[in-house]
C-alpha cells in the first residue's frame, strides 16, 4: 500500500516560499501566475493488513508527527501497489 | 591517442581471481573499457606489468580511481615536494587526512582546505554542502573536534546568467550545512570574475582542536584488527565510469542515467562527529579513514598501505542503500557521510553499542591480513585480489610539458600616462565599494552561523576571524586568501603575494602566522601553459613560506577547472593559521573612538595594474601585479605587531583591493560596530587615483589614541619603518585632503550603504 | 540551582548553554540525554538547546518532541518545574505543545545570523526579573525558522495573559517592523505558557553572556532564573 | 487552471529526511511504515488562455525555477477551477 500524503498551510498562515516564488515567476515573465502555494508531499510505503487498517493508521501518523496541525492541514490517498 | 590493439590483450595472463556468477557475468577487458575508466595504454601496461594478469573490471575500476589525478596527485607531486613542510610546531605534515599544528598546553590544530569546483557548478547547493562535509570528515578523522570553517568562493560576473543562481546555490549549501553540524563559518572570501564564468570555485577549510596526544592516523596496525564500517549507508552516488555501467553492452538493466551529485546529509554528519569522538577515547581504536573520494577503495588500500599491512573485507556485510549493487558500485561509490574505523579484536560490541547510541549505521566489515594486499569477497566469491603497493603508489609521477604562456608577453607595466588622472576620487570610490569584490560580504556571512560553539572572537568582517581555545589563554586567527588576477598576470608572484597577505591579515588580528595550507586550482594540466602556471605558484608558494617560515602542512590540487578550452586563472588559494597567546591582545579593523589618530604602515607607489581600481573604472585587466618586497613585508608585519602586543593600537587593517581609500572607509564602517567618520590629510607626489585606489602591498591602516603619537613614532623611527600619520578618526563624513585639495568628500551612512547593501541586492535580484 | 541540559541527536548549542551555566555562572548542571527517563524532581530548571535536532527534518523540532525525555519534561513542566527552550528548543515546546503557536520560515527564507534587540514586554517573570531598568537588550539570533505564527485571537489572548515575554525592537526599544528580522506576528521573539514557568525564545541569551566579549544582556535571563530558585 | 505539481528525488538520490521521518515513525510504533520520501508539492493558479498554453508553461516554469531537475523530477496535472 502507498499513501500519497499532500501537507499545506492552513489559510490565513503566511507562507514566505508561496510568496518569493510567486514574485520570483513574476519577474521570469510568468505573468499569468496568480498564487502559489507551497507544501508537502509525501509517498509512505506501507505493509498493513487491509485498506481500512491503513486508514486509520495514516491519518494517526499525519495527526502525531506528519503535520503540523497549528499551521497544517494534510490530505491523504492509498494506491494498491501490489 | 594510442589503441591497444586486441590481440596484445590475448596475450596477456587470464585473471586468477573468480568472477561473481551469481552477478553480472564480468565483461572482457576492451581497450574502450580501459579508456572509459581514464587510464592511458601506457598506464594499463604498468598495471599489467605490477600485478602480472589482467584486472578484472571490479579490479580495473580501483585502479581507475586510484591512478585519477584526483587521487594520485601524478601531475602535481612533483612540484609538491618542494614545498616546506618541516617546523618545530610541525605534528603531521602532507600525507594525512589534515595537517596537525602544536599550539602548545598539549593541544593541536588539525586543518586542511579541500575543493569542491565541479560538483558544484552542477548543482551549487549540494555541490558545496557535500564539499563542507566532506572537509570536516578529513578533520575529525584524525581525532579533532572541528571548531571552525572558512570558504574561498568565486564566481563569474556578476553579468553572466548562472552567477547569481550560482552564488545563490552555493550560498545556501554552506549554510544548511555547516549550521546543522554546529561548527561555525568564521570567514572566508568571495572573488567574482570573468574568468570564473564556466567553473566556479568552491573551496573549504576546516580547523579542528585535538589533544597533541590523542591524534589518530589512517592506520590499521596488526593482524586480526577488526574492520569496522560507520555511517550511511552506501548508495550509488557519484560512481566513477557510471556511464559505463548504463552502457548496454553489459547491463541490460540500464537505468535513467544517474544523477552524479550526492546529497548531503548533515545530520548524519553531526552525529558522526559525535559519535567518532566518542570511539577516540578509547584505546582499542588504532586507526580511522573517512570515505572521501573513491570511498571505500582508497579508504581501505590508503590504511592497508600506511600499516604495511593488507585487508581482507567482505562486501556482503556493508550496509546498502539500495537492492541489487555489484561489488564494482560498492567499492566506488561515493556517498557521503561514512567513515572506516580500525579496532582491536574483542571491542566489537562495545564500538557498535556506541555507534548504536547515536542512531548510526555500523558493521564489522572485514580485518586486517598479513599478506600486503587488500582481499575483497562478496557474496562468497572474491571478487578483489591487489597486492596494495602498485594500487596506492604505482602510478607514475607524470613529466608534463611545461610552456610560459604567451599572453605573458603581453602583459606589461600599464602606461600611466595613457591614463588620465583624477581630480576628484567620489566616484571612484562609490564604485569601488559597490563593485563585486569589493562590497560588504554580510549578505553572505549572516547566512552562517558564525557564532555556535561560544569561541568567536573575532566574527566574520575583519581582516581574520579568531576562534578562542577555552581553558587556555589562546586563540587562533584564520584568514584565507587569494588574488588570482595577481596570479594571471604573474604566477610566481601571485602565490608569494598570496602567502604574504594571508600572513598580514593574521598579523593585524594579532597573531602569529605558524602554519599553512593551500588548494590549488588550475586548468588541464596537459596543456604545457597550464602546467607552466602551476609550477610557477607552486614554486612562489613555496618560496614566500620559506621566507616567511611558514611549513605547508595539507593541501588539495584541483586539476581540470576549465570549460570549451578557457581555463580559470591561477588560483592558489592559501589559508593561514596563526596563534594569539593572549586572548587580550587581538586586533580588529574598525575604528574605535572619534579623535584617533589614523597611520599607515608601509608606502604607497605608483602601481595600478591588476588593480580593481582599473577593472572597475576603466575595464581594464592589464598590468603587472604590485610588487612584493618581502624583507619590507616581513618589516611591515613586524612593526604591526609590535604595536599590538605592546597595546599601542586601536585597530590594523591590511590594505588590499581598492587601496588605501578603501581600507579606511572599511576601518570607518566596522562590522557589528558603531560607524564613525574619518579625515584624511596626505602630502603627496604620486597620481592621486594611484594614492587613493593604487594596491601597492605591505601596507597596513592603523588608529590609535592621540596621545600615544610620539611613543609609536619614535618606535617606527627606531625600529626602522616607514610610518605616516595620514589623518584622524571622527565627524560624519569621509574626507581626503591630499596637498591641502579636497578630492573625496561624501558621509560616510551613504557610503555605507551603497558598501552594505550592494552584494545582498545583486544576489536578491531574479533573472 | 540545579540545571539539565537536554542533549537531542543533532544538539548544536547544548555546550554552549553548559559552559555559561557551569563554568561561567557556576551553577550545578547536568546533561540530560534524550533517550532517557531521568527523575527530574530535583531539578530547578531544564534547558531544551538550539541546534538542529534531528537535522530540522520534517519540520525543526517536531521529531525531538516524541523523545522519551519530553514526557519527563512534561509532567516536570506540569508540576511548575522551569523549563527554557531556545531556539530549537523553542521549536521543539511548540511542537509538543507545551507553548501555544508554531515557527516558521524565515519571510527572507534564509537562515540570519546577527545581533538583533530585543525588549522585554513582560519583565515580571522567572526568566526577566533581574532586568530592571535594562528593558532592551543586544543579543543574537540564529535561526532559518524563527517566524513565530500564531492565529489573531491567540495572540491577542497571549498578550492579555502577558505571555509575549519579548518582542524585537530597535536599539531604542521601538517595535516596528522594520526591526522584525523574521516576519513574527506582533514581533513576537519568546512567549512563556499561561503558568509562565516555561519559556521559549529564537534569541541565543547563551551566547551573550560569556564576559569575554563586549556585552553580556543574556546573563538577565540566567540570573532571573536563579534569583528565582 | 489550477496546476497541482509534485518534485520528488530522483531514484538513487539520498533522501536524508524521508529516511530520518522513516525512522522516527518506526519509534513511535508504526512498523508497518517501509518507506517514506519527502518532496514538495505546489498548487499555482494561473489565468491561461488555454490549457495547452498552461501545460506549455508550467513545464517551463518547473524545469526553469520551481524543480531543481539534476536531482529532482517533477510531474503535474492542470485542473479546471472556474
Ligand atoms: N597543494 C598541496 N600542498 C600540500 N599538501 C597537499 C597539497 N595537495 C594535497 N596535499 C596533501 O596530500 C594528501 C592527499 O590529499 P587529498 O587526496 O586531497 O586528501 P583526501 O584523501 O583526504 O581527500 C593530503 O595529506 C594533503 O594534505
Ligand atoms: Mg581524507
Amino acid at each position: 500500500m502507498l499513501a500519497q500524503i499532500h501537507i499545506t498551510f492552513k489559510d490565513g498562515v503566511l507562507d514566505p516560499q508561496g510568496k518569493t516564488v510567486h514574485h520570483a515567476l513574476n519577474d521570469l515573465g510568468y505573468d499569468e501566475v496568480q498564487e502559489v502555494n507551497i507544501g508537502k508531499y509525501m509517498e509512505i510505503k506501507l505493509d498493513s493488513a487491509s485498506r481500512e487498517e491503513a486508514e486509520i493508521r495514516v491519518r494517526e501518523m499525519c495527526e502525531q508527527l506528519l503535520a503540523n496541525t497549528v499551521i497544517e492541514s494534510f490530505r491523504f490517498t492509498l494506491v494498491d501497489t501490489e | 591517442m594510442v589503441k591497444l590493439s586486441f590481440n596484445l590483450l590475448f596475450l596477456l595472463p587470464k585473471s586468477t581471481v573468480d568472477k561473481p556468477k551469481k552477478n553480472r557475468p564480468d565483461p572482457e577487458i576492451t581497450p574502450q573499457i580501459v579508456k572509459e575508466h581514464g587510464l592511458t595504454i601506457e598506464e594499463f601496461r604498468r598495471i599489467l606489468d605490477l600485478i602480472d594478469r589482467t584486472p578484472n573490471l571490479t579490479e580495473l575500476g580501483v585502479f581507475s580511481v586510484m591512478w585519477s589525478e584526483h587521487c594520485s596527485y601524478k601531475s602535481s607531486r612533483p612540484y609538491l615536494r618542494k614545498l616546506p613542510v618541516e617546523g618545530p610546531r610541525v605534528l603531521q605534515g602532507p600525507g594525512e587526512n589534515a595537517g596537525v599544528i602544536d599550539i602548545g598546553d598539549g593541544l593541536a590544530v588539525v586543518f586542511k582546505i579541500e575543493s569542491h569546483n565541479h560538483p558544484s557548478f552542477i548543482e551549487p547547493h549540494q555541490g558545496a554542502a557535500t564539499g563542507v562535509g566532506g572537509i570536516m570528515r578529513d578533520i575529525f578523522t584524525m581525532g579533532a573536534r572541528p571548531i571552525a570553517l572558512l570558504n574561498s568562493l568565486r564566481f563569474g560576473e556578476w553579468d553572466e546568467p548562472r552567477t547569481r543562481f550560482l552564488l545563490n546555490g552555493v550560498v545556501d549549501g554552506i549554510s544548511s550545512y555547516g549550521n546543522c553540524t554546529g561548527v561555525p563559518t568564521v570567514g572566508g572570501e568571495i572573488y567574482f570574475d570573468a574568468c570564473y564564468n564556466g567553473n566556479n570555485l568552491v573551496n573549504a577549510f576546516c580547523l579542528g582542536l585535538v589533544k597533541s596526544d590523542r591524534i589518530f592516523l589512517a592506520n590499521a596496525g596488526g593482524v586480526g584488527n577488526q574492520i569496522l564500517y560507520v555511517g550511511s549507508k552506501t548508495g550509488r552516488d557519484g560512481i566513477h565510469g557510471a556511464s559505463l555501467l548504463a552502457s548496454s553492452e553489459f547491463d541490460e538493466t540500464t537505468e535513467d542515467k544517474r544523477p552524479t551529485v550526492q546529497v548531503g546529509d548533515p545530520f548524519t554528519e553531526k552525529l558522526l562527529i559525535e559519535a567518532c569522538l566518542e570511539l577516540f577515547k578509547h584505546d582499542w581504536v588504532v586507526g580511522v579513514q573517512d570515505m572521501g573520494a573513491a570511498g571505500l577503495t582508497s579508504s581501505s588500500f590508503e590504511m592497508a598501505h600506511g600499516s604495511e599491512a593488507g585487508v581482507f573485507m567482505d562486501l556482503s556485510k556493508v550496509p546498502l542503500r539500495e537492492e541489487g549493487m555489484i561489488p564494482y558500485e560498492i567499492l566506488l561509490s561515493e556517498s557521503q557521510e561514512r567513515m572506516l574505523f580500525v579496532i582491536k579484536p574483542g571491542y566489537e560490541s562495545e564500538a557498535l553499542a556506541v555507534l548504536d547510541k547515536w542512531g548510526l549505521d555500523a558493521a564489522i566489515i572485514g580485518e586486517v591480513i598479513e599478506e600486503k594486499s587488500v582481499r575483497i569477497n562478496f557474496e562468497g566469491q572474491e571478487v578483489v585480489n591487489l597486492p596494495t603497493f602498485p594500487v596506492v603508489d604505482g602510478a607514475l609521477d607524470l613529466k608534463r610539458e611545461l610552456k610560459r604562456p604567451a599572453y605573458l608577453d603581453d602583459v606589461v607595466q600599464v602606461n600611466l600616462t595613457e591614463i588620465p588622472d583624477i581630480t576628484r576620487g567620489d566616484t571612484a570610490l562609490k564604485k569601488l565599494l559597490a563593485s563585486p569584490n569589493i562590497a560588504s560580504r554580510e549578505w553572505v556571512f549572516e547566512q552562517f552561523d558564525h557564532m555556535v560553539g561560544l569561541n568567536t572572537l573575532v566574527m566574520p568582517g575583519s581582516d581574520a576571524a579568531i576562534i578562542r581555545i577555552k581553558g587556555t589563554q589562546k586563540a587562533v586567527a584564520l584568514s584565507v586568501d587569494c588574488n588570482s588576477h595577481y596570479c594571471y598576470l604573474d604566477p610566481y608572484e601571485g602565490a608569494a603575494i598570496a602567502v604574504a597577505e594571508a600572513c598580514r591579515n593574521i598579523v593585524c588580528s594579532g597573531a602569529q602566522p605558524i602554519g599553512l595550507t593551500n588548494c590549488l586550482n588550475f586548468g588541464n594540466p596537459e596543456k604545457p601553459e597550464i602546467m607552466w602556471q602551476f609550477q610557477q605558484a607552486v614554486e612562489g608558494m613555496g618560496d614566500a613560506c620559506r621566507f616567511f617560515d611558514i611549513p605547508v602542512v595539507s593541501g588539495n590540487v584541483s586539476l581540470y577547472n576549465e570549460t570549451k578550452g578557457d581555463a580559470i586563472y591561477p588560483t592558489p588559494t592559501v589559508a593561514v593559521v596563526g596563534l594569539v597567546e593572549d586572548q587580550e591582545k587581538i586586533m580588529t579593523q574598525g575604528f574605535k573612538k572619534a579623535g584617533d589618530q589614523i597611520a599607515l604602515i608601509g608606502f604607497t607607489m605608483e602601481e595600478l595594474g591588476g588593480s580593481e581600481y582599473l577593472k572597475v573604472m576603466l575595464d581594464r585587466s592589464d598590468g603587472k601585479p604590485p610588487i612584493l618586497d618581502r624583507k619590507h613585508e616581513k618589516q611591515v608585519q613586524s612593526f604591526c605587531s609590535e604595536l599590538i602586543q605592546k597595546g599601542l593600537i586601536s585597530s590594523a587593517h591590511d590594505c588590499s583591493e581598492g587601496g588605501l581609500a578603501v581600507a579606511v572607509a572599511e576601518s570607518c564602517f566596522s562590522y557589528g560596530g558603531h560607524t564613525l567618520g574619518a579625515t584624511l590629510t596626505l602630502d603627496q607626489t604620486l597620481r592621486t587615483d594611484a594614492l587613493l585606489f593604487g594596491e601597492t602591498l605591505s601596507r597596513i591602516v592603523v588608529s590609535f589614541p592621540e596621545e600615544r603619537t610620539d611613543e609609536i613614532e619614535e618606535l617606527a623611527m627606531r625600529f626602522p619603518i616607514d610610518f605616516s600619520l595620514i589623518g584622524k578618526v571622527g565627524g560624519s563624513d569621509f574626507t581626503v585632503n591630499v596637498n591641502g585639495q579636497e578630492v573625496i568628500k561624501q558621509e560616510i551612512n551613504v557610503l555605507k550603504e551603497i558598501w552594505k547593501t550592494s552584494l545582498g541586492s545583486y544576489a536578491g535580484q531574479v533573472t | 540551582m540545579k540545571c539539565g541540559v537536554v542533549v537531542f541527536p543533532g544538539s548544536n548549542c547544548d555546550h554552549d548553554c553548559y559552559h555559561i551555566l557551569s563554568h561561567i555562572l557556576g551553577q550545578e548542571t547536568h546533561w540530560l540525554w534524550h533517550k532517557e527517563e531521568v527523575n527530574l524532581e530535583s531539578f530547578d530548571l531544564v534547558v531544551l538547546p538550539g541546534g538542529f535536532s534531528y537535522g530540522d527534518y520534517l519540520r525543526p523540532g517536531a521529531i525531538a518532541g516524541f523523545s522519551p525525555i519530553m514526557n519527563t519534561i512534561t509532567r516536570f513542566a506540569k508540576a511548575g518545574g522551569k523549563v527554557l527552550g531556545i531556539c530549537n528548543g523553542f521549536q521543539v515546546l511548540l511542537e509538543c505543545g507545551l507553548l501555544p503557536g508554531a515557527l516558521i520560515q524565515n519571510q527572507s527564507r534564509k537562515f540570519i545570523c546577527k545581533n538583533v534587540f530585543v525588549s522585554i514586554d513582560n519583565p515580571d517573570t522567572d526568566f526577566t526579573r533581574s532586568c530592571g531598568d535594562n528593558r532592551v537588550l543586544e543579543i543574537p539570533i540564529a535561526h532559518h525558522q524563527g517566524s513565530y505564527y500564531i492565529d489573531p485571537h491567540s495572540l491577542s489572548q497571549l498578550e492579555e495573559n502577558k505571555q509575549i515575554v519579548m518582542r524585537y525592537c530597535d536599539a531604542d526599544g521601538n517595535v516596528s517592523s522594520s526591526s522584525n528580522p523574521n516576519g513574527s506576528v506582533g514581533s513576537v521573539a519568546g512567549v512563556t505558557n499561561e503558568q509562565k514557568n516555561v519559556m521559549g525564545l529564537m534569541p541565543h541569551p547563551e551566547r551573550c553572556a560569556d564576559p569575554l566579549w563586549p556585552r553580556t544582556d543574556g546573563q538577565i535571563i540566567f540570573q532571573s532564573l536563579i534569583s528565582a530558585s
